[in-house]
């Protein structure tokens, strides 16, 4: 499927830089000669040192070096965790429809009221699709959405005088952003060891359960693909305590239409509509992480709130909110993805969600299904959208997860995501999506039973490779130890 | 329309492999009792055309730049974006492609970011940069929380952007912090305004880099006095284009540059696209949060790039980690990387110049109007205030209704500015024409006049 | 420059097909159900075979197939003769401006105003720069204008009775398009013999003029890339028998401002703005060929005309003209061709284009200069914006032409126009166009020069290349003698 | 802005290298009588962002059917295009790319254009077809040249697209070809009216399916006659999405299908986006002219495409080409290849389905306003005829008050049609809904009322 042909060993731009060239383009002052000699002594000395290019070599040039990429556009991209769905074209051309772009987040109330009502419905439908009752869509990521949700605890807490809540629960299976968030929270991180299965240890829990506790950050399905069975039970013992709990909505994938955070006995939520609402990853962001709340917690969100009044039947921004947690960061969210997400819901409609859900599941476990049979898949038994397997079976070869993803590469494949949840060892995390087909999923079956066979047929291919991608491996400890991370003249 | 591939054939023939009767089989282990069991509560699904017209119709309801004469900036700002940059920022090896973890099939974006990281160091004169973070205010968050795992305690200035104060409080509220906030003088940030709040708790002092009100500090007296008491300067930016006109921060002495990159992403969005840009020195690379990509070679020793220091991150860290951050803003660090590099040396310095003539025209026309009077004279790059002899609301109410979207009226600010009543930030970027100015003017002075 | 990577093995879409699968998506019918009974005896009794795909495989297939394209964006592409210079980026967004788009032909008059007044001012414009009095944007391509410019010719001399004249001269050196025109205008063809240094032949075309000459059809540059020089010579000769002169305006990029074919006699031109005027090639069109004449020939311009009319302050279509040729095709034009070169135009400015042809006649020169040190060049002395050699140097070793070009390849660039025109014996055809670096002409000379070298030292490498592209050498032959011009299922 | 790399230090070591002094001197084989002595007469240029701006106000002087709901068809034709279409053609590996005449380094645009003739065979049930020529009324008149070459001769009806026959008599002249017009009957072409001019100097008779009024004839008993009497059957269609519910020509007997592709290719702009669609028998197909894609192995065996059967064409075949056609609509085949396989086999029946479906509902409603008359009673896709009280330009003026384009008033085509007065013709095609049609019928029955 996957094989060689032509590529271009491209140079960094500031190498192709010409005195001279240019590929900009700016309106002439037309207006008469001002003296600026006030601005004489904050003047720079020397010009910032940006390439000079010519117009046609900044488009080779980015053209060239896109083809290095793999993308959801070129291939199958399992990639657990981050939920590489298609991204519908409907959603980039209603994201670059004239009239929502070229608005200054200042201007008049009455000349954005278009964009308004979309974060308005856009809100609404994310409240009821996770059961929660207000959703602000400020934060910027899933980990930005997590910050302001565990803020908006912290917030409340503060409120009712709880200042001994110190201590926010997260189970050694979550995901880095949970405690790192927690932390920058200030808030002392409280890990509690999964059960060999990877749930949640009731009776860890149990012993973590006081009245130093803020919160428990919790995803479910968790990042073994399984879901949390005991999800019930957890919720009493959390708000027994008074603590509240964070969902963490990366996994969100899994559930929609069948089973709400907000119903499980979630206070908060974020989601990612990078992941959940086939908004594009754009190589690393932006994405949004839109956070819900139940009632009680409105009052701690972060400003400006999007409201609407009845009476003049117009949007507005609501910034006279005494007791929110403040500003997550400047006007209200990525809107771009804003927009995208808003078209998908739109076109998929409650039933179209419900259904997303139901074949993430099902390509999910059917994958495992497949690959449980030559890999070794530490959880037992139905998964939910994605799913967990090691090459313990393949120990005596010395080959590791890594080298298998690596070799993946090879296939015109991209690997899973590896080494994640830390508490599986070797992880290889698979999350097909409900987007993609039986057939490119058998052939990604069929291909890494291939590369099981080599792993003992022949493992120095599958340790040395990839052989068929634009660079051979990488070599990331020397990038660590010889920092360079940008390029200079003198080099 | 639901982008679903399987058809009955196949989901019959996953279900046999599975060896289960149905999906919902799959469900399962979902507790009964929190089960949703009504059909969601969203409108059905529409088809691609409906969607279209239905999100036309409603983007029709927002007036745009398209049609409106703006002189708003005040944190965001219409300069020019080249063309070619949606373009190739819709490139589908680009935004369908998420954070670079293989790095063998990743050298795309790695290599934009790697560049778009130089290209920032070079603006600002930094040593270093990262891959981004969600913001400017956000950024300039991050900056202080690098600047005080010693010391608890940074001083603000009024003269900072009230939204990314705001930003810094929520952050350092967490970060156990504390925010210092002196008064503007003359609509200026001296060192004198600082001094009584100093102390060597202090891990940092912010100075914003043309300051909110449009005027530039003097960003080496404030190096010097703070590194003088062990502190840092952290420099903010909002406008990333007056680094074409300006001395860079890196050349003052800054140690962390905090910036808004929205200005060259593309166009404004109501909200977005905004892009944290994070400089700093080589001493303190270790502690710079989020992404960076580093330059080494592959096994066959060609030249590769990859994501580095990850040790400072989330994933490996967990609460240690330099900060939260996972995904970046990582498409419009990439469009700012070619903005950058389309304006190249000299394009960034003509985009810079223009605007600061066309300001200063602009500014010198306005204070004809009888009424209306200077606020500070303080040297400006593209942005200065005015006061009005009328309620700002009032007046820009009345320009709108000619297609002008006038200067920010600094009441938004809710009582953050009770000193400058009746006063508007007018901005007037290279993309403005004479002709929009003077007929601004014009339109002013009927207005005031009438 | 050029290296291996990643490609994929994409099958023919078809093979692709999954009953039941679907991409599409259409407004429901929400009108009541109408009796269609009518319409029974002429139902199709099997659908279309049409394949049904999901809408992440179309994208991803048509995402694949287009990386084993090369493409300007992609490299230097200096085919000859066919102006493959930088395709501005501003082009392609005005193009896609929403009051573009969504224009029924035939709806009134007053609602297309903007794109009429674009079509009269790209005519003046036009007009202005080929010194001719109107223009016509109907034409598709440069045969369809060269057609159009023909029938214009038939058309006066039809109008004067003048029915002898059945003759169009045209030089062994032109394009294929030329004669083939003059053949289904109804022509006989007149071919005359080119000098040896391949300009026309003065004496021929004394011998061939005659009051059956209907018209030349010459290029200026001529299809070698060299200015005719005794060209006022050449309009004397033919207009005094009664001929009119018609200019082919594919080499038009290399005299725009320095002077006109209306002002070097020609009656009638055509211009490909796919070439000249930077709209993109769009792997094989649409293009568009404008057609200018000079005034006496207005009354047989193709309907309609688009006018302006001051008393309205209005743009109309003008159908009432009794002289007219006809029409070449429905409507007014390849409308999409024409925003892009109004654009292009309005960037450069009258200055602007003159310093394109400047630059562009300057890398030509340069180019030929340098590889002339290695190949063979025929035409001695200053080109025009393209040139033309050939390994007549390199006989000894057997490589052809086609050799060479298929070797380039590896290389990472396009090679040049080969076998064109028939008059020069292996020829290759080289137009770097003015939106070309130094640079990058100084990288294809050198890789050129090695290739010479390869020629010499290991013929083999260049007799069966390329070895670097997504396929190995085509076999066109077996292309023509096993027809295979479509999938078929049985396949 | 002008896209020139060449700095001045480029030009002078290029000048030198050369060997002359100035640019200039390379034009001083331009004889200077004919020289150009003055600056064009154009004007300066301007920026990136002025020709945007100056064109966005232009394209603001039309309105589009963004904002007007349009009951045009006539030939050009508003169907669902799907949007990943115009995004996908927008890769620069195929827009930047020419006539793929290296096949090594073009497989993208050979291997979607055999796709593109696949799917042309598929939806006409024909053999073969080509690679496009510039719209379908050149389709025709190539169509006609390839049927003329032993006989000399050819009938068309009135029920043709009367600008195709203008396209046709133009092409035909220089074919030396005999146009011969037939007179539709009652809205139809049935055999009875190519019977008078039917001889043996004729090659081929032509119908269009549907017809220009939207009707549908009986091509099977057209193919019979025409090959009883040793001529070809030329099938036209105008509007693609048609054959979603017709039957193929191709299974009834045609030996060359010649059609306008530009439903599949974009939205409608004023002229274009046209694309001359090309099918025929294998029997016919050295005569097909214009580029053609053959499949093919490459050296080492692998499948792989190429431009094929180039013997017919004018660069080799000089004045005795099978056409003159060079470049063709190449990109906008392969738009059209792209919508086609959206649409696949389901996509397109519906697509039609409800295109007739709601047309006989629109003309059901029209039928009820006291005054409208039905014209024919022929069976029809979605385009009709009716009759109206009133002058249908002065209706239609009232329509585009309302925001509503109205059928095409037949007048347009300057007598051509004397025998059908007052009549428009009216389109819907699956993209009208129900209240946009309801409103069409109330607001044409106050207009006639009124
Ligand atoms: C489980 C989980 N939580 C949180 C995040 C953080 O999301 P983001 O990258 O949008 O900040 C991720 C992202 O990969 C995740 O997988
Ligand atoms: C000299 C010359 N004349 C005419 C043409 C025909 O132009 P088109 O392909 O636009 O029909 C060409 C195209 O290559 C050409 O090079």
């Amino acid at each position: 499927m996957a094989k060689q042909g032509l590529y271009y060993d491209e140079p960094i731009i500031f190498e192709k830089s010409i005195p001279g060239r240019k590929a900009y383009s700016l309106p002439q002052n037309d207006c008469p000669a001002q003296d600026l000699s006030s601005l004489a002594p904050y003047r720079r000395k020397e010009a910032a040192g940006l390439p000079e290019i010519s117009e046609l070599e900044v488009v080779r040039h980015f053209t060239r070096i896109s083809t290095k990429n793999f993308s959801v556009d070129a291939g199958f991209y399992p990639l657990g965790s981050c939920t590489m769905k298609y991204n519908p074209r409907l959603n980039e051309a209603v994201a670059k429809l004239d009239g929502f772009n070229g608005i200054h987040p200042y201007q008049p109330i009455s000349t954005m009221q278009g964009s308004l009502e979309l974060m308005f419905e856009l809100a609404k439908d994310l409240a009821e699709i996770t059961g929660m009752d207000e959703v602000t869509l400020q934060p910027a990521a899933g980990a930005h959405g997590e910050l302001c949700g565990i803020k908006l605890i912290q917030a409340f807490h503060e409120k009712n005088g709880d200042t001994k809540r110190k201590k926010v629960i997260i189970p050694d299976s979550g995901h880095g952003t949970n405690p790192a968030t927690a932390a920058v929270a200030g808030f002392e991180v409280y890990q509690i060891k999964s059960t060999p299965e990877g749930f949640v240890d009731l009776e860890e829990l149990k012993n973590a359960c006081d009245d130093t506790v803020a919160a428990i950050m919790l995803t479910n399905p968790n990042t073994l693909g399984m879901f949390e069975k005991d999800i019930v039970e957890i919720a009493k013992m959390v708000h027994d305590v008074g603590g509240l709990l964070y969902y963490d909505g990366a996994n969100t994938n899994a559930i929609m239409g069948y089973v709400r955070p907000g119903d499980m006995g979630f206070d908060v939520v974020h989601l990612n509509l990078h992941k959940t609402f086939a908004t594009p990853h754009g190589g690393g962001g932006p994405g949004a992480g839109p956070v819900g709340v139940k009632a009680f917690l409105k009052p701690f969100l972060p400003k400006p709130l999007i409201c609407y009044n009845e009476k003049t039947a117009s949007y507005y921004l609501e910034y006279d909110c005494p007791d929110s947690l403040g500003r997550m960061k400047t006007f209200c969210g990525n809107f771009a993805v804003l927009v995208r997400a808003y078209a998908y819901i739109r076109a998929l409609g409650g039933k179209g969600l419900k259904n997303a859900s139901e074949l993430a599941v099902l390509n999910a476990n059917y994958m495992k299904s497949c690959i449980s049979e030559f890999l070794n898949a530490p959880q037992a038994g139905t998964c939910m959208h994605e799913f967990i397997v090691n090459p313990a079976n393949l120990k005596d070869q010395g080959v590791h997860t890594s080298d298998i993803a690596k070799r993946i590469i090879d296939f015109g494949y991209h690997p899973p995501t590896i080494y994640f949840p830390l508490i599986v060892e070797e992880a290889m995390m698979f999350e097909p999506t409900e987007t993609e087909s039986k057939e490119t999923m058998d052939d990604f079956i069929r291909v890494l039973a291939a590369i099981v066979d080599e792993c003992r047929t022949n493992p120095e291919i599958v340790k040395t490779a990839p052989h068929n991608a634009p660079i051979d491996r990488i070599d990331d400890v020397k990038a660590c130890r010889e920092l360079n991370i940008r390029w200079e003249k003198t080099e | 329309m639901n982008y679903l591939p399987a058809t009955d054939q196949d989901i019959k023939e996953m279900l046999e492999k599975i060896g289960v009767s149905s999906t919902e089989e799959l469900f399962k282990h979902v507790p009964s009792e929190v089960r949703l069991k009504r059909p969601l509560n969203i409108h059905a699904g529409l088809s691609e055309y409906e969607v279209l017209r239905k999100m036309t119709t409603l983007s029709k309801k927002n007036k745009t730049t398209s049609e409106l004469v703006s002189f708003l900036g005040a944190g965001a700002y219409q300069h020019y974006q080249p063309l070619l940059v949606g373009q190739l920022i819709s490139r589908s090896e680009f935004f369908t492609a998420y954070t670079p973890y293989q790095a063998e099939i990743s050298q795309g974006t790695l290599q934009a970011i790697y560049e778009y990281q130089t290209c920032v160091c070079e603006i600002f004169g930094m040593d270093v940069a990262n891959a981004s973070v969600y913001d400017g205010s956000v950024a300039l968050a991050e900056a202080i929380n690098m600047a005080t795992d010693k010391k608890h305690e940074v001083i603000l200035t009024t003269a900072l952007n009230p939204e990314y104060t705001k930003v810094v409080e929520t952050y350092c509220h967490g970060y156990g912090v504390k925010v210092n906030i002196a008064k503007h003088k003359n609509g200026l940030s001296p060192v004198e305004v600082y001094e009584p709040l100093m102390s060597k708790n202090v891990g940092a002092i912010v100075v914003q880099y043309p300051n909110f009100f449009g005027n530039i500090d003097d960003i080496k007296a404030l190096a010097d006095f703070a590194h003088a008491n062990g502190a840092l300067l952290i420099v903010a930016t909002s406008d990333v284009a007056a680094m074409g006109l300006l001395e860079a921060p890196g050349k003052l002495g800054a140690d962390i540059v905090a910036a808004e990159g929205m200005s060259f992403v593309g166009p404004l969005q109501l909200s977005g696209p905004s892009l944290g840009m994070m400089a700093t020195t080589n001493k303190l690379v270790r502690k710079l949060p989020g992404r960076i990509i580093g330059k080494t070679i592959d096994s066959s020793g060609n030249p590769a790039f990859v994501l580095t220091l990850q040790a400072r991150e989330q994933h490996i860290r967990r609460e240690k980690a330099s900060s939260n951050i996972c995904s970046n803003q990582g498409l419009n660090a990439l469009a700012a990387c070619i903005t950058m590099v389309t304006l190249g040396k000299q394009g960034l310095q003509v985009m810079a110049e223009r605007s600061a003539q066309k300001a200063h025209y602009c500014y010198q026309q306005l204070l004809t109007i009888p009424g209306i009077e200077p606020v500070f004279d303080a040297p400006f790059f593209d942005e200065f205030l005015i006061k009005l002899p009328k309620d700002v609301s009032y007046v820009n109410k009345c320009l709108l209704d000619e297609g002008i979207l006038g200067g920010c009226c600094l009441d938004r600010f809710l009582g953050y500015y009770p000193e400058l009543d009746n006063v508007a930030l007018y901005c007037v970027t290279e993309l403005r024409t004479k002709s929009e100015i003077d007929n601004l003017v014009n339109k002013l002075g009927v207005i005031l006049r009438g």
